[in-house]
């Protein structure tokens, strides 16, 4: 059970964010749950990325070599994709505001009827 | 398509998609298990190169072209919401009141300003040595430089904040990273190379070659992006008052 | 599973839950109170996980948690002014409760140190910490009294 | 300690979806970050907890009420005070 359950959380969260994104009202709250998807990937790959009882690979307060260490290379990943990923969500609500000012609404539907 | 016909095709693009999910969940190695061969080879890399901290050195060294498309992302990011929340026409700009803080609010903020500032720089420089780094430090710095507006007002905040200057030095942080490219290339042979600078001595300040400055050079990009970001934000909500109805 | 751990877990579970359901129900007042609370938790937690597994450079992300949760907080307060000033939120026994369970889990952390300097480092952490949320809370219960727009 | 703060962000993340109100949902995405901060130092990854305090704690809240707040009064005639 153990073996899989970290990515099922991700799928889960995935899915979750999905579902607000397709259902939800208020653009807003849309960008909101976008980045409730991101988060989903960031578990995903850490998940992947561990190996049980080891430790950082930090090595300023551990001598190299003397504790097993998780892998590197998918938290870098993560943790550029953290930040890149907040300024691409200032970005989408950005386009929020443009949107609230050119049609004064925020609904996506109202947004679809005032198009058609 | 009605609402209830969208519901129904999202519960079932989100039911084959949950399957899909699960199936490959399955299929995916045993979480915890033993076999990071592409983990442990970079963290031998990162040792041979005298970082002590695996992740600055996978991200500034061993994968540095990588960190250049991502700040290029964030660079963009940050021109487009520039371009975006920029004050048109029709709009002006409306002095805000100053607002009113409760006194031990105002000295918090005021106080943990130039700790909170000299954390983020600690966590940036180093970087290369325990958890941190540019990313982490440069939001971190740019979080607390918006004490002031919480702490005092939105009026001190502009004085001491030059947004030109920020966004100044945004460009010149991405050329900085783009320049240690260059210098590598010409000094070593190949684009972002680690072998120009000496690796220096294991676990201190200037260890690693060329990661401290490529470290720094990000910083000071991810700091004076969310200034700028956040700047813009502020004024459009704070500031940019639209004229209708006049 | 050393009591480091055990005790580090019991902290992070039960303010993880406690917030979740304090910021999931209730009026805007109960969330603000529940958000801030999880700050003041989640630091002692993460300062007892450096303690467990043996690594003092975790406690990096508990000084800057110390540091950013307080901030965030105050931009909830900021912001939301008008709001709360209706319905000013009330917690000052939660607030120092956590508060003291911050402060004694630095005693006993640094306790278990020793004097150096990483003993200093949480005692920064600590004070920060102390600080932040006690003036945070204040900041819910009408710190910005006069805010306008 | 991992299963805790699993389930913990797979509850905090539904709580994030379901609620409908912006600003509500700022609160819970602050809660969410540092759930996530806990969970990331509990897989052993700081730098990435690190990261994702500075974002989750106060960028992300503070840049979706400043957009709520643009949105929500957009408008205001000419001499007016509020």
């Amino acid at each position: 059970m153990m073996d899989v359950f970290p990515y099922l959380v991700a799928a889960w969260i995935f899915l979750a964010g999905c579902y607000g994104l397709a259902t939800s009202r208020n653009l807003i709250h849309a960008v909101g749950c976008l980045s409730v998807c991101q988060s989903a990937t960031y578990v995903l790959l850490l998940a992947v990325g561990y190996r049980d009882d080891a430790t950082a690979p930090v090595f300023s307060d551990i001598e190299p070599g003397s504790r097993p260490v998780v892998d590197p290379v998918v938290q870098a990943l993560t943790l550029t994709d953290v930040v890149v990923g907040a300024t691409v969500t200032a970005l989408l609500l950005a386009l929020v505001v443009q949107i609230a000012k050119r049609h004064g609404t925020v609904d996506p539907d109202e947004l679809s009827e005032l198009r058609g | 398509m009605n609402r209830r016909t969208r519901l129904w095709l999202v519960a079932v693009g989100g039911a084959g998609l949950a399957a899909l999910l699960v199936a490959a969940c399955l299929e995916l190695p045993d979480f915890g298990g033993d076999r990071h061969p592409y983990g442990d080879r970079a963290v031998h890399e990162s040792l041979a190169r005298h970082t002590a901290n695996t992740i600055a050195s996978v991200n500034f060294d061993q994968r540095a072209l990588d960190t250049l498309g991502e700040i290029s992302i964030l660079f963009a990011a940050v021109v487009g919401c520039v371009v975006l929340l920029r004050q048109t026409r029709d709009e002006h700009r409306a002095r805000p009141r100053p607002a009113d803080v409760a006194r031990p609010v105002r000295r918090y903020a005021l106080a943990v300003l130039p700790v909170a500032l000299l954390t983020g720089l600690y966590v940036i420089a180093h970087g290369q040595l325990s958890p941190g780094g540019g990313f982490q430090g440069g939001v971190a710095a740019a979080t607390a430089l918006h004490l002031l507006y919480l702490g005092a007002d939105y009026r001190t905040l502009e004085r001491i904040r030059p947004v030109g200057l920020y966004e100044v030095g945004d460009a010149l942080a991405v050329s900085a990273y783009l320049v240690t490219g260059l210098a590598c290339l010409i000094g070593a042979g190949s684009f972002l190379a680690n072998t120009l600078l000496p690796y220096g001595t294991f676990n201190t300040l200037s260890s690693g070659g060329t990661v401290p400055l490529l470290n720094a050079a990000v910083g000071m990009e991810v700091a004076c992006a969310v200034v700028v970001l956040l700047a813009r934000f502020l004024d459009q909500a704070v500031e940019i008052v639209e004229e209708n109805g006049t | 599973m050393n009591g480091w751990l055990l005790t580090a877990g019991v902290v992070l579970a039960a303010g993880g839950a406690a917030a979740l359901l304090g910021v999931a129900t209730g009026p805007l007042r109960r969330r603000v109170v529940a958000q801030n609370l999880l700050t003041a938790l989640a630091c002692p937690g993460l300062l007892l996980l450096a303690q467990a597994y043996d690594r003092p450079s975790y406690v990096d992300v508990a000084l800057v948690l110390a540091l950013l949760g307080p901030v965030g907080t105050l931009v909830f307060a900021r912001l939301l002014a008008d709001e709360l000033a209706a319905d000013p939120p009330r917690a000052r026994t939660l607030t120092w409760a956590a508060a003291g369970l911050g402060a004694a889990v630095v005693v006993v952390l640094c306790a278990a140190v020793g004097p150096s300097r990483a003993m200093v480092k949480l005692l920064v952490t600590g004070a920060l910490l102390i600080v932040g949320n006690v003036i945070a809370s204040h900041a819910l219960s009408g710190g910005f009294p006069g805010e306008s727009r | 300690m991992i299963v805790v703060a699993l389930l913990l962000v797979a509850a905090c993340a539904t709580t994030a979806v379901l609620v409908r109100d912006p600003v509500h949902q700022a609160l819970v995405l602050a809660v969410l970050g540092t759930v996530l901060a806990v969970l990331f130092t509990v897989l052993q990854a700081p730098d990435v907890a690190l990261s994702q305090l500075a974002v989750g704690s106060a960028l992300t809240p503070l840049l979706m009420l400043l957009a709520v707040r643009k949105v929500k009064r957009p408008r205001r005639h000419k001499g007016d005070e509020r």
